[in-house]
């Protein structure tokens, strides 16, 4: 097989689409580099969904964290303090244990033009069930941060804000938002890195892979197991996630410098790291 | 002056901001120990005294960013609702601390100013989402304001990128946006040559003119005697001497005004 | 371990419990809290060190180390930590040997890699085959402590690297301008301020690293996971104690533990943070006022 | 000479090779190495290696065989070498809650890595792979699955003891026989455990461990 | 004041700070055009100049803290060695600026006290770690600066627990305690009230006496006729007049400068 046939059999074999058996013997380089960037896609599809999603719940709990009302505060920071305290894998299983045990289920709703069906079901799979578990975690790890971030915001600005009558949802949106998300965007940035890295422990440890459609360390861990060579397939991988993590830092930095316009070159103040590494 | 041309003035105008027997702690550190300051309208009372007698203090004690621990704060004749008692006390009704400081602008000593602005939008924020005013007349009059300041060329300039006046300034021209009914100043000259601070000194008797109510912290005597109604001398947090600017300055009665004053006098 | 344990079969209730959970396994279980604790109290320093050499390198003013710096913060961040831990021991531990094969065995004839095979002289084995298994073991623990610290090391250089640079210019500019050479004006105003600014990440790391210990089953450490897999899953007649899939109550055990050990870590933490902002106005000093909603 | 044999196993999978109540290495094949060491005149000890990386790590000699209920097949015969096979084929199984399932078109479980998981995926069936043999298992009993396959030692007793929940439906014969796993560098070592092997099977002492482990009628030599 | 007294006293001391044709630009914006000043052993030059004419910069560029871009700075005789050209230009020796640092304290607009330090640990910093000396002794001095400047029940506050004018006065502290042969003020008295102005005006003329040179950014006129041996006004990035404080005030010869200092008369 060329190359180029290769990627036209399994270039989106991790979705299902192309050939249905995986090579099985005469591995070359290029199926291992096709099928693990393949894979890449089911990475790419949790980071970016649950980032995304996180975001708005991580708002939402680091503002709850801070507010003043205990009921408010006291269930965000109940929150934050499981989701951020106990490992990913753990919350993995214990989530999945817990929606294999929901009766299995199917709601039609109709929308009108047309009728879709709910199953319970989903929530076994890693599409879903294990994309909530990614959104849930991330909203508790970006909630410290942006709670983090509030914290700092220089308290003169907000005296300001005060002063000139700004008060609730006005005030955070015009002075501590565009504060907070600054102080906040370097250690968001770790975040994004490492939500990108948690998402290779979806099937490494936890959700199954159905027909053997899986992220890219499901197809890394296919060839080291079937060529006995760790020193290629794993080299693979970690290579394709540095250029994504190359990446998320290119454009997040790129964001960053337009949140950090109004500093003076040489003295922007990237306040605040709080990166994060598997959970 | 004669006292009954000044008399009948003072009691003719409501009383705008009323500070009541104020008290206001640091921990153990009494700053304010009960003090008594009326602003009617239209008037300027000047505070003045030495350095850490408490006359920020003051001011934001009036503005409720700083939560005072007994006396009564009264603007336009409401009194501000408290709640809790001691270091604990806050104001009850937030939608009431919220109208008074629509009405009620502040200067800060240190600026303040919203750093991801830039000049032209921190002037507007307020009016703009606090007031509800059109945008495209209140940017006419921001920019009108810059210029008044002396800063118009400076509409898009990043506060960092500023010089201490030129700070200064932009933080009185958002000040003066809010058209407030009355101002707080905190030391609005501290970083301006003689000539701003002339234009400083327009501006607030062009305010006084209009009718609105400033209180003003200052180390400037000749910037107090000029357009001051009243000054009060503020000493290890009471207030020393009060009075008008004119028998203030020239036959202070106490020993310690008296000493305070002979600085300026000497240099 | 309970007199009446030798017969597990006859046993009931309570008892069958006592004896189930005395089991030679589950002190070997109770015991690997210990090395986790272990790893964790040698792996923090070392990390600490390394990311604090790697911003001092990435801050210098040598080109070639800044970008050693650089690029080891990088790579390494960029790397999940799982394939690290998948492939970089193993490299890790041939490197040693080869290093070593090539200075104790200068005689030994034919090469090193043979087809798949990767064989050193006995004599460079390490540690040698000879050796005890306690050694072995102890081997083993230090190229995980040594590979956790790499890693982590990168990810606190990061940390460190930004805090140095969150310290206001103002602050370093006026030590200069009375003369502290720029070593000084570091080790004088930069490093004890940037702790404050450091602290939350670093502390954020520890709970990181808390929770990254399950990897050490990659590098051949029996952790408490690994443990609470094998004592939960179903046993058959086969084991002295059969019983179902349990993994579930296992787990939750886990999750206490993890709950309880980053909860006090927390409150470490925080005191920490709030010795260290002492004077330092920004952070968290007015938290009243930060608050939104 | 002086050299002590390190013997790699998983420790996880009974009745071959499991972590004992005691926390050591009990089984079928602890037995056997314990017996084939005492035979070859070696001084042998056990390590635990999880088993993705249980060929990588042989290889680059951080133990010197591998007992851990390997299957022999050509993939692997490439990177290591193998001894004679001391268990015949053991056939593997499907297992599901009723007899009446397709395995050849319904939802499959198996552990990731496995040759049953390769031989489902060409079978036609739609294959749900799992971290753990555990699992597979589980994902039978909630239903997330039709049918399990593995080896049928392993999921006998599992079925044994169900109490009729599970049942056998399907056996099919896998991979070749069982045997250790040494570097294909250590030539003497292989020659030393092949020969023990078969003074084993001469003397009958395998056919009767065997069938301690595996029961009276699993094939044995 | 008669020409002939100031002439030969000018001439006979040797020069310790001089500028000499200095450049300055941030970006498009040229603030320094050309500058050239030179203060002498035990001379007092006042900067003045309104907001925004580059006084601060032009501090900035004579401690190295900010490089201009063209011109010379010169330090008791020795020229600064520069390196790279334009933007880019830099000083080549970091051992010669941090011998001429040492020798040159400066107190900065916005004070700039360390905030991990109390305030004796900020006064101590200095002559400890760069001029090595015994820190016994280094206290004594210091407490004894503060005590001075009328801070000694702050010694143990932090930065952010003092009021404006208490951190200006640690500031010049800190700056004294060096004992520098030169001083750069940054407006020392903004946030001072007369009698604090007179105190530091009292230390200004000790320290010229004692043969220390300062050079003073400030925007009180009374401050620098008071102090000063000679008056640089900058305007829009050049000088605009400069001359003994007497002339200068007195009978300023450009439009320019009558103007700016009408504002001062007019008060
Ligand atoms: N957050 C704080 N914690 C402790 N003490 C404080 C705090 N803020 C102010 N103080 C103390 O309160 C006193 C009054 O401070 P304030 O800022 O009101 O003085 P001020 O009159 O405005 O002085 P200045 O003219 O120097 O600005 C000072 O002694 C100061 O040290
Ligand atoms: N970092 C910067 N980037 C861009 N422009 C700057 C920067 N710093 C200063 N400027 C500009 O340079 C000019 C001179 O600033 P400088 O601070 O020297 O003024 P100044 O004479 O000290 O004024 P003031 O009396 O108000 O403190 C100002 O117009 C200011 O806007
Ligand atoms: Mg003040
Ligand atoms: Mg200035």
């Amino acid at each position: 097989m060329t190359c180029w046939e290769t990627l036209q059999a399994y270039g989106l074999r991790a979705i299902g689409i192309g050939e249905r058996l995986l090579p099985r013997s005469d591995f070359d380089l290029c199926q291992q580099f096709v099928l693990i960037g393949s894979g890449l896609l089911w990475n790419l599809y949790f980071a970016v969904f649950a980032l995304f999603f996180g975001f708005f719940l991580a708002t939402a709990v680091g503002l709850g964290k801070a507010a003043r009302r205990w009921w408010i505060r006291k269930p965000s920071e109940l929150f934050i303090f499981v989701f951020r305290g106990s490992p990913l894998f753990i919350q993995f299983f214990l989530f999945y244990e817990a929606f294999v045990l929901l009766p299995k289920m199917g709601w039609n709703i109709n929308l009108g033009f047309t009728e879709i069906t709910v199953e319970t079901r989903w929530l076994t799979r890693a599409w879903l069930g294990a994309l909530i578990v990614l959104i849930l975690n991330t909203a508790a790890y970006s909630g410290e941060i942006f709670f983090g971030a509030l914290r700092s915001i220089p308290p003169g600005e907000i005296e300001a804000a005060d002063a000139y009558g700004l008060s609730g949802w006005k005030r955070f949106r015009r002075i501590i938002w565009p504060s907070m998300l600054r102080l906040a965007w370097p250690a968001y940035t770790n975040e994004a890195i490492f939500m990108l890295h948690a998402t290779a422990l979806v099937f490494f440890a936890s959700f199954p892979a159905w027909r053997q459609e899986g992220d890219a360390l499901y197809y890394a861990t296919y060839f080291a197991d079937k060529t006995f060579n760790p020193f290629i397939p794993y080299p693979i991988f970690a290579l394709y996630f540095i250029i994504i993590t190359l990446m998320i830092t290119f454009i997040f930095g790129r964001i960053n410098r337009r949140l950090n316009r109004h500093l003076p070159q040489g003295g922007r103040r990237p306040l605040k790291i709080r990166p994060r590494f598997i959970r | 002056m004669p006292e009954h041309l000044i008399k009948p003035t003072v009691e003719e105008k409501p009383p705008v901001i009323e500070l009541r027997d104020l008290h206001k702690s640091f921990g153990n550190l009494e700053v304010l120990k009960g003090v008594d300051v009326t602003a009617r309208k239209g008037d300027v009372v000047s505070l003045i005294g030495s350095s850490g007698s408490g006359k920020s203090t003051l001011l934001r004690c009036a503005n409720l960013l700083e939560n005072s621990q007994q006396g009564d704060v009264i603007f336009e004749g409401e009194p501000v609702k408290w709640a809790g008692h001691g270091t604990n006390r806050h104001p009850a009704d937030r939608q009431q601390v919220i109208r008074i400081r629509t009405n009620l602008s502040m200067v800060f000593q240190q600026f303040n100013l919203w750093a991801h602005m830039t000049i032209l939008q921190n002037v507007m924020e307020a009016p703009i989402t606090v007031l509800k005013e059109d945008p495209a007349e209140v940017e006419e009059r921001a920019r009108a304001l810059l210029v008044k300041v002396g800063i118009g060329d400076k509409c898009d300039a990043w506060p960092a990128q500023l010089s201490g006046g030129q700070q200064q300034r932009a933080a009185i021209a958002r000040a003066l946006a809010m058209r407030p009914r009355a101002l707080l100043f905190d030391e609005p000259t501290s970083a301006l040559d003689p000539e701003l601070e002339q234009e400083v000194v327009k501006v607030i008797k062009d305010l006084a003119a209009e009718g609105r109510t400033m209180l003003l912290v200052t180390h400037d005597m000749r910037l107090a005697a000029d357009v001051s109604d009243h000054v009060v001398f503020l000493h290890q947090g009471r207030i020393g001497e009060e009075g008008p600017p004119d028998q203030m300055f020239k036959h202070p009665r106490t020993e310690r005004l008296r000493q305070f004053l002979s600085a300026t006098a000497a240099a | 371990m309970f007199s009446f344990c030798t017969d597990p079969q006859s046993l009931e209730g309570a008892k069958w419990f006592a004896c189930y959970l005395t089991t030679g396994k589950h002190m070997d279980f109770y015991r690997s809290f210990g090395t986790v604790l272990l790893l964790l109290s040698v792996t923090a320093p070392m990390a600490l060190l390394f990311g604090f050499l790697a911003a001092m390198a990435a801050r210098a003013h040598v080109a070639p180390l800044r970008w050693f710096g650089k690029g080891y913060m990088a790579v390494v961040r960029g790397v999940p930590d799982i394939a690290f831990f998948l492939f970089f021991v193993i490299a890790l531990d041939q490197a040693i040997e080869w290093i070593r094969h090539r200075i104790l065995c200068t005689e030994w004839e034919g090469p090193v890699y043979r087809g798949n095979d990767f064989v050193v002289c006995p004599a460079a084995k390490m540690p040698l085959s000879s050796a005890p298994q306690w050694v072995h073991d102890a081997y083993g623990f230090s190229l995980a402590v040594f590979t956790f610290a790499i890693v982590f090391g990168a990810f606190a250089a990061n940390v460190l690297f930004g805090a140095m640079r969150a310290v206001p210019r103002a602050q370093i500019e006026t030590a200069e301008a009375y003369g502290l050479s720029r070593r000084q004006a570091f080790w004088r105003i930069v490093v004890p301020q940037m702790w404050v600014y450091a602290l939350p990440g670093l502390g954020n790391l520890w709970m990181i690293l808390i929770k990254a210990t399950p990897l050490l089953f990659l590098l051949g450490i029996r952790d408490i996971v690994y443990y609470a897999k094998e004592l939960g899953g179903m046993k058959t007649q086969a084991f002295d104690y059969p019983h179902p899939d349990w993994r579930l109550w296992y787990f939750l055990a886990l999750l206490v533990f993890y709950l309880a050990f980053t909860r006090a870590s927390q409150i470490v933490l925080d005191r920490l943070m709030t010795r260290l902002a002492r004077g330092q106005a920004t952070l968290g000093g007015i938290a009243g006022n930060g608050a939104g909603a | 000479h002086g050299k002590t044999i390190r013997m790699g196993t998983e420790g996880a999978y009974p009745p071959y090779n499991f972590i004992n109540d005691a926390g050591e290495v009990d089984g079928f094949e602890r037995e056997l190495g314990d017996e084939l060491c005492k035979r070859a005149g070696l001084t042998c000890t056990w390590v635990t290696n999880d088993w993705d990386s249980i060929i990588p790590n042989l290889v680059s000699g951080n133990y010197d065989t591998i007992i851990a209920g390997m299957s022999i097949t050509p993939e692997r015969d490439e990177v290591i070498d193998f001894t004679q096979p001391y268990l015949p084929p053991d056939p593997s199984a499907y297992v599901a809650l009723s007899k009446d399932v397709d395995v050849k078109n319904g939802v499959i479980a198996a552990q990731t890595g496995t040759i049953q998981a390769n031989y489902v995926a060409q079978s036609g069936a739609t294959i749900v792979e799992f971290a753990t043999p555990d699992e597979t298992v589980a994902a039978v009993k909630n239903g997330e699955a039709d049918a399990v396959l593995a080896d049928k030692s392993y999921l006998a007793p599992i079925v044994a003891e169900s109490n009729g929940e599970l049942v056998i439906v399907d056996e099919v014969p896998i991979g070749g026989g069982v045997g250790m796993g040494i570097r294909e560098s250590d030539t003497d070592l292989k020659e030393k455990f092949d020969a023990a092997i078969s003074s084993m099977k001469e003397d009958g002492s395998l056919t009767a461990l065997t069938k301690k482990w595996f029961g009276e009628d699993a094939n044995s030599f």
